[in-house]
Protein backbone atom coordinates (compact mmCIF):
# COMPACT_ATOMS: atom_id res chain seq x y z
CA UNK A 1 0.00 0.00 0.00
CA UNK A 2 1.26 3.61 -1.00
CA UNK A 3 1.42 6.79 1.14
CA UNK A 4 -0.51 9.12 0.27
CA UNK A 5 1.75 11.51 -1.41
CA UNK A 6 3.40 8.87 -3.16
CA UNK A 7 -0.02 7.57 -4.50
CA UNK A 8 -1.02 11.18 -6.11
CA UNK A 9 2.21 11.21 -7.19
CA UNK A 10 1.56 7.84 -9.12
CA UNK A 11 -1.38 8.45 -10.59
CA UNK A 12 -0.31 11.64 -12.01
CA UNK A 13 2.73 9.83 -13.57
CA UNK A 14 0.23 7.47 -14.79
CA UNK A 15 -2.22 10.13 -16.41
CA UNK A 16 0.82 11.62 -17.63
CA UNK A 17 1.75 8.80 -19.63
CA UNK A 18 -1.37 7.28 -20.69
CA UNK A 19 -3.15 9.83 -23.84
CA UNK A 20 -6.52 7.84 -22.62
CA UNK A 21 -8.85 7.77 -20.51
CA UNK A 22 -7.90 5.30 -17.74
CA UNK A 23 -10.84 3.37 -15.26
CA UNK A 24 -10.56 3.47 -11.66
CA UNK A 25 -10.84 -0.33 -12.22
CA UNK A 26 -7.54 -0.26 -14.44
CA UNK A 27 -6.00 2.36 -12.08
CA UNK A 28 -6.73 -0.27 -9.05
CA UNK A 29 -5.02 -2.53 -10.45
CA UNK A 30 -1.83 -1.13 -11.40
CA UNK A 31 -1.88 0.38 -8.33
CA UNK A 32 -3.14 -2.01 -5.79
CA UNK A 33 -5.17 -0.07 -4.41
CA UNK A 34 -9.20 0.18 -3.79
CA UNK A 35 -11.18 1.81 -6.39
CA UNK A 36 -12.89 4.43 -3.21
CA UNK A 37 -9.49 5.41 -2.53
CA UNK A 38 -8.56 6.55 -5.83
CA UNK A 39 -11.55 7.82 -6.36
CA UNK A 40 -11.15 10.23 -3.25
CA UNK A 41 -7.51 10.71 -4.33
CA UNK A 42 -8.78 11.91 -7.70
CA UNK A 43 -10.89 14.07 -6.59
CA UNK A 44 -8.88 15.26 -4.19
CA UNK A 45 -6.24 16.04 -6.74
CA UNK A 46 -8.59 17.65 -9.34
CA UNK A 47 -9.67 20.21 -6.79
CA UNK A 48 -5.87 20.76 -5.77
CA UNK A 49 -5.02 21.47 -10.07
CA UNK A 50 -8.40 23.66 -10.33
CA UNK A 51 -7.38 26.18 -7.60
CA UNK A 52 -4.50 27.61 -9.23
CA UNK A 53 -4.07 28.48 -12.74
CA UNK A 54 -2.27 25.38 -13.51
CA UNK A 55 -1.18 24.71 -17.06
CA UNK A 56 -2.74 20.83 -17.00
CA UNK A 57 -5.66 19.55 -15.07
CA UNK A 58 -7.31 16.36 -14.34
CA UNK A 59 -10.40 15.38 -16.72
CA UNK A 60 -12.92 12.79 -15.64
CA UNK A 61 -14.85 12.10 -18.49
CA UNK A 62 -17.76 8.70 -19.56
CA UNK A 63 -14.25 6.35 -20.05
CA UNK A 64 -12.07 7.40 -16.85
CA UNK A 65 -9.58 9.93 -16.20
CA UNK A 66 -7.36 11.81 -18.08
CA UNK A 67 -4.68 14.62 -18.16
CA UNK A 68 -4.99 17.50 -20.34
CA UNK A 69 -4.38 21.27 -20.82
CA UNK A 70 -6.27 23.45 -19.10
CA UNK A 71 -8.45 25.61 -21.73
CA UNK A 72 -7.59 28.59 -20.52
CA UNK A 73 -4.45 28.68 -22.32
CA UNK A 74 -5.83 27.07 -25.70
CA UNK A 75 -5.12 30.76 -27.39
CA UNK A 76 -1.39 30.14 -26.82
CA UNK A 77 -1.04 26.23 -27.80
CA UNK A 78 -2.93 27.02 -31.01
CA UNK A 79 0.63 28.92 -31.96
CA UNK A 80 2.56 26.03 -31.22
CA UNK A 81 3.39 24.06 -34.57
CA UNK A 82 1.61 20.67 -34.57
CA UNK A 83 2.72 17.62 -34.69
CA UNK A 84 2.48 16.12 -38.78
CA UNK A 85 -0.89 16.46 -40.04
CA UNK A 86 -2.50 13.97 -42.04
CA UNK A 87 -5.80 13.90 -43.76
CA UNK A 88 -8.44 11.36 -45.30
CA UNK A 89 -8.05 10.63 -48.81
CA UNK A 90 -11.56 11.19 -50.44
CA UNK A 91 -11.72 7.19 -50.78
CA UNK A 92 -10.90 6.57 -47.15
CA UNK A 93 -13.65 9.74 -46.26
CA UNK A 94 -16.21 7.68 -47.89
CA UNK A 95 -16.05 4.71 -46.49
CA UNK A 96 -15.48 5.99 -42.86
CA UNK A 97 -18.55 8.26 -43.55
CA UNK A 98 -20.69 4.93 -44.63
CA UNK A 99 -19.43 3.25 -41.05
CA UNK A 100 -20.41 6.04 -38.99
CA UNK A 101 -23.66 6.45 -40.16
CA UNK A 102 -24.66 2.64 -41.05
CA UNK A 103 -22.63 1.20 -38.20
CA UNK A 104 -22.51 -1.85 -37.59
CA UNK A 105 -21.83 -2.66 -41.17
CA UNK A 106 -20.06 -5.22 -43.23
CA UNK A 107 -17.18 -4.37 -45.84
CA UNK A 108 -19.34 -6.20 -48.73
CA UNK A 109 -22.30 -3.38 -47.64
CA UNK A 110 -19.54 -0.59 -47.77
CA UNK A 111 -18.62 -2.04 -51.36
CA UNK A 112 -22.18 -2.11 -52.56
CA UNK A 113 -22.69 2.12 -52.04
CA UNK A 114 -18.97 2.75 -53.13
CA UNK A 115 -19.19 0.63 -56.05
CA UNK A 116 -15.41 -0.06 -55.21
CA UNK A 117 -13.49 -3.01 -53.72
CA UNK A 118 -12.70 -1.10 -50.06
CA UNK A 119 -10.65 -3.84 -48.27
CA UNK A 120 -7.47 -1.75 -48.21
CA UNK A 121 -9.13 1.42 -47.19
CA UNK A 122 -10.71 -0.68 -44.44
CA UNK A 123 -7.15 -2.37 -43.36
CA UNK A 124 -6.07 1.32 -42.95
CA UNK A 125 -8.86 2.39 -41.08
CA UNK A 126 -8.13 -0.14 -38.33
CA UNK A 127 -4.86 0.67 -38.31
CA UNK A 128 -5.26 4.32 -38.09
CA UNK A 129 -8.00 3.13 -35.14
CA UNK A 130 -10.96 5.04 -35.91
CA UNK A 131 -12.72 2.10 -36.44
CA UNK A 132 -13.20 -1.56 -35.46
CA UNK A 133 -14.80 -4.89 -35.59
CA UNK A 134 -17.10 -5.76 -33.95
CA UNK A 135 -18.67 -9.17 -34.00
CA UNK A 136 -20.05 -10.75 -36.93
CA UNK A 137 -23.43 -10.55 -38.77
CA UNK A 138 -25.77 -13.25 -38.17
CA UNK A 139 -26.05 -14.06 -42.04
CA UNK A 140 -24.18 -16.96 -44.00
CA UNK A 141 -20.33 -16.18 -43.85
CA UNK A 142 -20.32 -14.36 -40.65
CA UNK A 143 -18.85 -11.66 -42.32
CA UNK A 144 -17.03 -8.84 -39.78
CA UNK A 145 -19.58 -6.26 -38.78
CA UNK A 146 -17.84 -2.58 -38.15
CA UNK A 147 -17.79 0.15 -35.80
CA UNK A 148 -16.18 3.27 -35.55
CA UNK A 149 -14.26 4.40 -32.47
CA UNK A 150 -13.60 6.82 -29.38
CA UNK A 151 -10.81 7.95 -31.57
CA UNK A 152 -12.89 8.88 -34.27
CA UNK A 153 -14.99 10.98 -32.18
CA UNK A 154 -11.44 12.68 -30.87
CA UNK A 155 -10.49 13.30 -34.62
CA UNK A 156 -14.17 14.68 -35.62
CA UNK A 157 -14.42 16.35 -32.11
CA UNK A 158 -17.70 14.73 -31.80
CA UNK A 159 -18.82 14.06 -28.02
CA UNK A 160 -20.75 10.87 -29.44
CA UNK A 161 -22.04 9.40 -31.93
CA UNK A 162 -26.00 10.71 -31.59
CA UNK A 163 -23.45 14.21 -32.24
CA UNK A 164 -23.46 13.22 -35.98
CA UNK A 165 -24.53 15.66 -38.28
CA UNK A 166 -27.96 15.04 -40.27
CA UNK A 167 -28.08 13.96 -43.41
CA UNK A 168 -30.40 15.81 -45.98
CA UNK A 169 -33.62 14.60 -45.88
CA UNK A 170 -33.39 11.80 -43.54
CA UNK B 1 31.58 -33.42 -27.64
CA UNK B 2 28.52 -32.00 -29.09
CA UNK B 3 26.87 -28.93 -29.42
CA UNK B 4 23.42 -27.82 -29.29
CA UNK B 5 24.00 -24.06 -29.50
CA UNK B 6 22.69 -22.89 -32.59
CA UNK B 7 24.75 -20.53 -34.26
CA UNK B 8 22.28 -18.07 -35.22
CA UNK B 9 21.67 -17.61 -31.55
CA UNK B 10 25.27 -15.45 -31.67
CA UNK B 11 25.25 -12.17 -33.46
CA UNK B 12 28.42 -12.54 -34.97
CA UNK B 13 31.98 -14.20 -34.15
CA UNK B 14 33.03 -12.41 -31.11
CA UNK B 15 29.87 -13.04 -29.65
CA UNK B 16 30.93 -16.62 -30.32
CA UNK B 17 34.46 -16.26 -28.93
CA UNK B 18 33.47 -14.31 -25.84
CA UNK B 19 30.70 -17.17 -24.86
CA UNK B 20 33.43 -19.82 -25.07
CA UNK B 21 35.67 -17.58 -23.26
CA UNK B 22 33.15 -17.99 -20.57
CA UNK B 23 32.06 -21.63 -20.76
CA UNK B 24 35.21 -22.35 -20.32
CA UNK B 25 36.37 -20.11 -17.48
CA UNK B 26 39.30 -19.02 -19.48
CA UNK B 27 40.98 -15.72 -18.74
CA UNK B 28 40.33 -13.40 -21.62
CA UNK B 29 43.89 -12.13 -21.09
CA UNK B 30 45.40 -15.49 -21.43
CA UNK B 31 43.51 -17.63 -23.62
CA UNK B 32 44.74 -20.95 -24.82
CA UNK B 33 44.51 -20.16 -28.95
CA UNK B 34 44.81 -23.40 -29.64
CA UNK B 35 42.08 -24.77 -27.70
CA UNK B 36 39.45 -22.11 -28.27
CA UNK B 37 40.21 -22.51 -32.70
CA UNK B 38 39.11 -26.04 -32.29
CA UNK B 39 36.13 -25.40 -30.00
CA UNK B 40 35.45 -22.71 -32.19
CA UNK B 41 35.23 -24.34 -35.62
CA UNK B 42 33.76 -27.13 -34.16
CA UNK B 43 30.90 -24.89 -33.94
CA UNK B 44 30.90 -23.83 -37.10
CA UNK B 45 30.94 -27.72 -38.40
CA UNK B 46 28.25 -28.40 -36.42
CA UNK B 47 26.20 -25.95 -38.21
CA UNK B 48 23.64 -26.84 -40.54
CA UNK B 49 22.14 -24.30 -42.42
CA UNK B 50 23.26 -21.13 -42.63
CA UNK B 51 22.80 -17.91 -44.39
CA UNK B 52 26.01 -17.44 -46.53
CA UNK B 53 26.02 -13.87 -46.07
CA UNK B 54 26.52 -13.56 -42.39
CA UNK B 55 28.87 -17.22 -42.34
CA UNK B 56 31.37 -15.16 -44.16
CA UNK B 57 32.16 -13.20 -40.88
CA UNK B 58 32.81 -16.25 -39.07
CA UNK B 59 34.85 -17.40 -41.56
CA UNK B 60 36.82 -14.46 -41.83
CA UNK B 61 37.63 -15.20 -38.11
CA UNK B 62 37.63 -18.90 -38.44
CA UNK B 63 40.94 -17.98 -40.78
CA UNK B 64 42.26 -15.28 -37.81
CA UNK B 65 41.83 -17.89 -35.26
CA UNK B 66 44.07 -20.65 -37.12
CA UNK B 67 46.70 -17.99 -37.88
CA UNK B 68 47.16 -16.66 -34.61
CA UNK B 69 47.13 -20.50 -33.12
CA UNK B 70 50.51 -21.29 -36.08
CA UNK B 71 51.69 -17.90 -34.78
CA UNK B 72 51.89 -19.05 -31.13
CA UNK B 73 52.91 -22.37 -31.86
CA UNK B 74 56.53 -20.96 -34.28
CA UNK B 75 59.11 -20.94 -31.61
CA UNK B 76 60.97 -17.46 -31.31
CA UNK B 77 64.09 -17.43 -33.12
CA UNK B 78 66.37 -16.30 -29.79
CA UNK B 79 69.28 -14.79 -32.10
CA UNK B 80 67.14 -12.73 -34.14
CA UNK B 81 67.54 -9.62 -32.29
CA UNK B 82 66.27 -7.38 -34.97
CA UNK B 83 62.51 -8.30 -34.05
CA UNK B 84 63.20 -7.36 -30.66
CA UNK B 85 59.67 -5.64 -30.38
CA UNK B 86 58.15 -8.68 -31.86
CA UNK B 87 59.17 -10.49 -28.62
CA UNK B 88 57.26 -8.01 -26.06
CA UNK B 89 53.92 -8.22 -27.92
CA UNK B 90 51.82 -11.18 -27.73
CA UNK B 91 50.00 -11.90 -30.95
CA UNK B 92 46.83 -12.45 -28.99
CA UNK B 93 46.89 -8.75 -27.97
CA UNK B 94 44.68 -7.49 -30.89
CA UNK B 95 42.43 -10.49 -30.22
CA UNK B 96 41.76 -9.69 -26.49
CA UNK B 97 41.35 -6.15 -27.34
CA UNK B 98 38.25 -6.82 -29.84
CA UNK B 99 36.90 -9.02 -27.30
CA UNK B 100 37.27 -6.66 -24.79
CA UNK B 101 35.56 -4.03 -27.20
CA UNK B 102 32.69 -6.24 -28.03
CA UNK B 103 31.80 -7.18 -24.33
CA UNK B 104 31.64 -3.58 -23.22
CA UNK B 105 29.24 -2.98 -26.14
CA UNK B 106 27.46 -6.34 -25.42
CA UNK B 107 26.91 -4.99 -22.01
CA UNK B 108 25.58 -1.79 -22.80
CA UNK B 109 23.33 -2.64 -24.95
CA UNK B 110 21.66 -4.92 -22.43
CA UNK B 111 22.03 -2.34 -19.81
CA UNK B 112 19.73 0.55 -22.43
CA UNK B 113 17.64 -2.76 -22.62
CA UNK B 114 17.53 -3.03 -18.91
CA UNK B 115 16.60 1.02 -19.35
CA UNK B 116 13.97 0.56 -21.72
CA UNK B 117 12.07 -2.10 -19.89
CA UNK B 118 12.13 -0.31 -17.10
CA UNK B 119 13.86 -2.11 -14.92
CA UNK B 120 16.51 0.46 -13.88
CA UNK B 121 14.76 3.74 -12.21
CA UNK B 122 13.97 5.70 -15.81
CA UNK B 123 11.96 8.80 -16.90
CA UNK B 124 9.12 7.76 -19.36
CA UNK B 125 7.80 10.32 -21.93
CA UNK B 126 4.47 10.87 -22.74
CA UNK B 127 3.69 9.26 -26.63
CA UNK B 128 6.58 7.44 -26.37
CA UNK B 129 6.83 3.51 -27.34
CA UNK B 130 5.41 3.99 -31.09
CA UNK B 131 9.13 3.68 -32.80
CA UNK B 132 8.89 3.22 -36.11
CA UNK B 133 6.11 5.93 -36.76
CA UNK B 134 6.49 9.50 -36.98
CA UNK B 135 3.77 11.44 -34.70
CA UNK B 136 1.00 12.21 -36.61
CA UNK B 137 -2.39 13.49 -35.85
CA UNK B 138 -5.51 12.82 -38.35
CA UNK B 139 -6.90 16.18 -39.59
CA UNK B 140 -10.76 15.79 -40.72
CA UNK B 141 -13.76 18.19 -40.21
CA UNK B 142 -17.31 16.83 -39.65
CA UNK B 143 -18.65 18.27 -42.79
CA UNK B 144 -16.64 16.90 -45.24
CA UNK B 145 -17.59 13.15 -43.92
CA UNK B 146 -21.04 14.43 -43.97
CA UNK B 147 -20.33 15.23 -47.43
CA UNK B 148 -18.92 12.38 -48.25
CA UNK B 149 -21.61 10.45 -46.99
CA UNK B 150 -24.15 12.70 -48.92
CA UNK B 151 -22.52 12.33 -52.56
CA UNK B 152 -22.11 8.37 -52.32
CA UNK B 153 -25.82 8.28 -51.35
CA UNK B 154 -26.74 10.51 -54.20
CA UNK B 155 -24.85 8.50 -56.76
CA UNK B 156 -26.54 5.50 -55.95
CA UNK B 157 -30.34 5.28 -56.92
CA UNK B 158 -29.73 5.83 -60.83
CA UNK B 159 -26.49 3.99 -61.26
CA UNK B 160 -26.54 1.01 -58.88
CA UNK B 161 -27.69 -1.20 -61.63
CA UNK B 162 -24.55 -0.11 -63.53
CA UNK B 163 -22.28 -0.87 -60.86
CA UNK B 164 -20.34 -4.19 -62.04
CA UNK B 165 -21.07 -3.47 -66.10
CA UNK B 166 -18.38 -2.79 -67.96
CA UNK B 167 -18.83 0.17 -70.72
CA UNK B 168 -21.42 0.12 -73.46
CA UNK B 169 -20.06 -0.07 -76.53
CA UNK B 170 -20.68 4.10 -76.93
CA UNK B 171 -17.33 4.74 -74.91
CA UNK B 172 -14.37 3.06 -76.32
CA UNK B 173 -11.87 3.11 -73.98
CA UNK B 174 -8.95 3.13 -76.60
CA UNK B 175 -10.46 7.11 -77.33
CA UNK B 176 -10.76 7.72 -73.21
CA UNK B 177 -6.26 6.60 -73.82
CA UNK B 178 -5.70 8.89 -76.35
CA UNK B 179 -7.98 11.72 -74.03
CA UNK B 180 -5.55 11.14 -71.11
CA UNK B 181 -2.48 10.87 -72.88
CA UNK B 182 -3.29 14.25 -74.29
CA UNK B 183 -4.79 15.52 -71.15
CA UNK B 184 -1.85 14.48 -68.90
CA UNK B 185 0.03 15.79 -71.07
CA UNK B 186 -0.44 19.85 -70.93
CA UNK B 187 0.53 18.57 -66.65
CA UNK B 188 3.54 18.11 -66.29
CA UNK B 189 3.31 17.77 -62.41
CA UNK B 190 0.70 14.76 -62.90
CA UNK B 191 -2.89 14.73 -61.49
CA UNK B 192 -4.21 13.60 -58.87
CA UNK B 193 -5.94 10.33 -59.07
CA UNK B 194 -9.65 11.39 -57.72
CA UNK B 195 -9.48 14.70 -60.48
CA UNK B 196 -9.10 12.71 -63.44
CA UNK B 197 -12.63 11.04 -62.69
CA UNK B 198 -13.82 14.39 -62.11
CA UNK B 199 -13.88 14.57 -66.01
CA UNK B 200 -16.47 11.66 -66.21
CA UNK B 201 -19.74 12.60 -66.73
CA UNK B 202 -21.47 9.00 -65.76
CA UNK B 203 -20.31 6.11 -63.57
CA UNK B 204 -20.09 4.07 -67.16
CA UNK B 205 -17.12 6.76 -68.35
CA UNK B 206 -15.75 6.79 -65.16
CA UNK B 207 -15.25 3.16 -65.98
CA UNK B 208 -13.92 3.64 -69.07
CA UNK B 209 -11.52 6.16 -67.94
CA UNK B 210 -10.04 4.04 -65.14
CA UNK B 211 -9.79 1.23 -67.44
CA UNK B 212 -7.97 2.98 -69.72
CA UNK B 213 -5.18 4.02 -67.03
CA UNK B 214 -5.00 0.88 -66.06
CA UNK B 215 -4.08 0.12 -69.82
CA UNK B 216 -2.03 3.12 -70.05
CA UNK B 217 -0.02 1.65 -66.60
CA UNK B 218 0.48 -1.76 -68.42
CA UNK B 219 1.88 -0.41 -71.32
CA UNK B 220 4.17 1.64 -68.93
CA UNK B 221 2.88 5.03 -70.48
CA UNK B 222 1.56 6.26 -67.33
CA UNK B 223 2.73 5.72 -64.17
CA UNK B 224 0.91 6.05 -60.93
CA UNK B 225 2.35 7.27 -57.59
CA UNK B 226 1.14 7.00 -53.84
CA UNK B 227 3.39 8.34 -50.88
CA UNK B 228 1.35 6.58 -48.11
CA UNK B 229 -1.37 4.92 -47.37
CA UNK B 230 -3.64 7.79 -46.77
CA UNK B 231 -2.02 10.05 -49.44
CA UNK B 232 -3.72 11.05 -52.46
CA UNK B 233 -2.45 8.96 -55.94
CA UNK B 234 -0.25 10.56 -58.27
CA UNK B 235 -0.89 9.86 -61.77
CA UNK B 236 1.79 11.12 -64.53
CA UNK B 237 3.21 10.68 -68.17
CA UNK B 238 6.31 8.35 -67.56
CA UNK B 239 9.40 10.67 -68.18
CA UNK B 240 10.97 10.36 -71.91
CA UNK B 241 7.59 10.17 -73.51
CA UNK B 242 6.83 12.81 -75.40
CA UNK C 1 2.92 40.22 -21.44
CA UNK C 2 1.29 37.33 -19.23
CA UNK C 3 1.15 37.70 -15.43
CA UNK C 4 3.06 35.30 -13.41
CA UNK C 5 1.02 32.90 -12.80
CA UNK C 6 -0.26 32.74 -16.17
CA UNK C 7 2.93 32.69 -17.36
CA UNK C 8 3.90 29.16 -15.22
CA UNK C 9 0.65 27.95 -16.31
CA UNK C 10 1.33 28.51 -20.44
CA UNK C 11 4.60 26.84 -19.73
CA UNK C 12 3.47 23.89 -18.21
CA UNK C 13 0.67 23.48 -20.54
CA UNK C 14 3.10 23.68 -23.31
CA UNK C 15 5.47 21.17 -22.23
CA UNK C 16 2.48 19.12 -21.52
CA UNK C 17 1.78 18.42 -25.20
CA UNK C 18 4.68 19.04 -26.60
CA UNK C 19 6.62 15.42 -26.62
CA UNK C 20 9.61 16.82 -27.46
CA UNK C 21 12.25 19.50 -25.98
CA UNK C 22 11.46 22.83 -26.47
CA UNK C 23 14.36 25.53 -26.73
CA UNK C 24 13.54 29.25 -24.20
CA UNK C 25 14.12 31.03 -27.87
CA UNK C 26 10.81 28.56 -28.71
CA UNK C 27 9.11 29.23 -26.30
CA UNK C 28 9.84 33.20 -26.29
CA UNK C 29 8.23 33.03 -29.40
CA UNK C 30 5.53 30.90 -28.50
CA UNK C 31 4.87 33.64 -25.32
CA UNK C 32 6.40 36.45 -26.34
CA UNK C 33 8.10 36.67 -23.31
CA UNK C 34 11.97 37.35 -22.75
CA UNK C 35 14.09 34.53 -22.34
CA UNK C 36 15.43 35.93 -19.49
CA UNK C 37 12.12 35.95 -17.90
CA UNK C 38 11.39 32.56 -19.00
CA UNK C 39 14.55 31.27 -17.87
CA UNK C 40 14.00 32.34 -14.28
CA UNK C 41 10.59 31.16 -14.42
CA UNK C 42 11.45 27.56 -15.61
CA UNK C 43 14.05 27.25 -12.92
CA UNK C 44 11.55 28.29 -10.21
CA UNK C 45 9.00 25.59 -11.74
CA UNK C 46 12.27 22.64 -11.86
CA UNK C 47 12.39 23.44 -7.56
CA UNK C 48 8.60 23.51 -7.18
CA UNK C 49 8.38 20.15 -9.01
CA UNK C 50 10.89 18.78 -7.55
CA UNK C 51 10.01 19.97 -3.76
CA UNK C 52 7.15 16.92 -3.24
CA UNK C 53 7.29 13.78 -4.74
CA UNK C 54 5.67 14.56 -7.77
CA UNK C 55 4.90 12.03 -10.60
CA UNK C 56 5.90 14.75 -13.20
CA UNK C 57 9.04 17.06 -13.24
CA UNK C 58 10.44 19.16 -15.16
CA UNK C 59 14.08 18.15 -17.62
CA UNK C 60 16.24 20.34 -18.84
CA UNK C 61 18.12 18.77 -21.89
CA UNK C 62 20.64 20.00 -23.60
CA UNK C 63 18.19 20.87 -26.55
CA UNK C 64 15.61 22.34 -24.21
CA UNK C 65 12.98 21.55 -21.46
CA UNK C 66 10.37 19.13 -21.76
CA UNK C 67 8.20 16.94 -18.97
CA UNK C 68 8.60 13.83 -18.12
CA UNK C 69 8.03 11.30 -15.09
CA UNK C 70 10.14 10.92 -12.13
CA UNK C 71 12.03 8.22 -12.25
CA UNK C 72 11.00 7.18 -8.62
CA UNK C 73 7.44 5.87 -10.08
CA UNK C 74 9.14 3.76 -12.56
CA UNK C 75 8.15 0.83 -11.12
CA UNK C 76 4.60 1.55 -10.98
CA UNK C 77 4.42 2.53 -14.70
CA UNK C 78 6.51 -0.36 -15.84
CA UNK C 79 2.99 -2.25 -15.13
CA UNK C 80 0.99 -0.16 -17.43
CA UNK C 81 3.63 -0.23 -20.45
CA UNK C 82 2.06 -1.38 -23.78
CA UNK C 83 2.40 -4.38 -24.94
CA UNK C 84 2.69 -3.86 -28.21
CA UNK C 85 5.67 -2.39 -27.35
CA UNK C 86 8.30 -2.41 -30.48
CA UNK C 87 11.09 -4.40 -29.38
CA UNK C 88 14.65 -4.18 -30.37
CA UNK C 89 16.69 -7.00 -31.19
CA UNK C 90 19.84 -7.66 -29.31
CA UNK C 91 21.88 -7.13 -32.58
CA UNK C 92 20.36 -3.89 -33.29
CA UNK C 93 20.88 -3.03 -29.31
CA UNK C 94 24.57 -3.78 -29.60
CA UNK C 95 24.41 -1.19 -32.57
CA UNK C 96 22.55 1.39 -31.13
CA UNK C 97 24.64 1.23 -27.86
CA UNK C 98 28.24 1.84 -29.98
CA UNK C 99 26.84 4.66 -31.49
CA UNK C 100 25.07 5.75 -28.55
CA UNK C 101 28.16 5.85 -26.56
CA UNK C 102 31.04 6.53 -29.62
CA UNK C 103 28.99 9.25 -31.20
CA UNK C 104 29.58 10.56 -34.17
CA UNK C 105 30.56 6.97 -35.25
CA UNK C 106 30.62 5.67 -38.90
CA UNK C 107 29.30 2.09 -40.28
CA UNK C 108 32.97 0.28 -40.63
CA UNK C 109 33.86 1.63 -36.79
CA UNK C 110 30.81 0.00 -35.76
CA UNK C 111 31.37 -3.34 -37.74
CA UNK C 112 34.92 -3.21 -36.62
CA UNK C 113 33.34 -3.56 -32.68
CA UNK C 114 30.46 -6.17 -33.89
CA UNK C 115 32.85 -8.32 -35.95
CA UNK C 116 29.59 -8.36 -38.43
CA UNK C 117 28.79 -6.46 -41.22
CA UNK C 118 25.52 -4.22 -39.38
CA UNK C 119 24.49 -2.18 -43.00
CA UNK C 120 21.00 -3.79 -42.54
CA UNK C 121 20.78 -3.24 -38.66
CA UNK C 122 21.76 0.64 -39.12
CA UNK C 123 19.22 1.68 -41.99
CA UNK C 124 16.12 0.15 -39.15
CA UNK C 125 17.80 2.16 -36.81
CA UNK C 126 17.82 5.55 -39.48
CA UNK C 127 14.20 4.21 -40.14
CA UNK C 128 12.99 3.84 -36.29
CA UNK C 129 14.20 7.69 -35.98
CA UNK C 130 16.98 6.44 -32.94
CA UNK C 131 19.67 7.63 -34.95
CA UNK C 132 20.14 10.66 -38.07
CA UNK C 133 23.19 10.88 -40.21
CA UNK C 134 25.19 13.74 -38.95
CA UNK C 135 27.90 14.41 -41.60
CA UNK C 136 30.70 12.91 -43.07
CA UNK C 137 34.46 12.50 -41.30
CA UNK C 138 36.81 13.56 -42.77
CA UNK C 139 39.06 10.67 -43.98
CA UNK C 140 39.19 9.35 -47.46
CA UNK C 141 35.96 8.08 -48.86
CA UNK C 142 33.93 10.58 -46.43
CA UNK C 143 32.08 7.79 -44.80
CA UNK C 144 28.39 9.02 -43.36
CA UNK C 145 28.91 9.36 -39.20
CA UNK C 146 25.88 8.58 -37.29
CA UNK C 147 24.93 9.98 -33.62
CA UNK C 148 21.57 8.91 -31.46
CA UNK C 149 18.17 11.63 -31.81
CA UNK C 150 16.03 13.16 -29.16
CA UNK C 151 13.70 10.04 -29.79
CA UNK C 152 16.43 7.66 -28.91
CA UNK C 153 16.30 9.30 -25.33
CA UNK C 154 12.86 9.42 -24.86
CA UNK C 155 12.63 5.62 -25.55
CA UNK C 156 15.30 4.75 -23.22
CA UNK C 157 13.94 7.33 -20.71
CA UNK C 158 16.91 9.69 -21.00
CA UNK C 159 17.01 12.93 -20.27
CA UNK C 160 20.63 13.02 -22.12
CA UNK C 161 23.48 11.62 -23.25
CA UNK C 162 25.08 12.18 -20.15
CA UNK C 163 23.13 10.13 -18.03
CA UNK C 164 23.53 6.99 -19.86
CA UNK C 165 24.85 4.09 -18.18
CA UNK C 166 28.38 4.09 -17.25
CA UNK C 167 30.57 1.62 -19.30
CA UNK C 168 31.68 -0.98 -18.05
CA UNK C 169 36.10 -0.30 -17.17
CA UNK C 170 35.35 3.12 -18.00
Amino acid sequence: MLMWDELKGSIEAILFMRSEPISLEELAHILETPVADLKLTLEEMIIEYNRSKRGIQIIYTASGYMMGTNPEYSNILVRMEKPVKRKLSQAAMEALAIIAYKQPVTRVEIEQIRGVKSDRIIYSLLEKGLIVEAGHKAVPGKPVLYTTTNEFLKVFGLPSLGELPVLEGE
Amino acid sequence: MSYVVDLDAFHGPLDLLLYLVEKNELDIYDIPVAVITDQYIEHLQSTGDFDLERMGDFILMASYLLNLKSRMLLPRNPFDNENEEDELTDPRDELVQKLLDYKKFKQAAQDLLALQDGDHNRIYYREHGNLAEPEEQIVADIKVLLNAYSKLLNSLPDEQSDNYHLPREDINIADKMEELITYLRSKSQGIIFQVLFSRAHNRREALAFFLALLELIRLQKVIAVQDGIFSDIIIRLREGDE
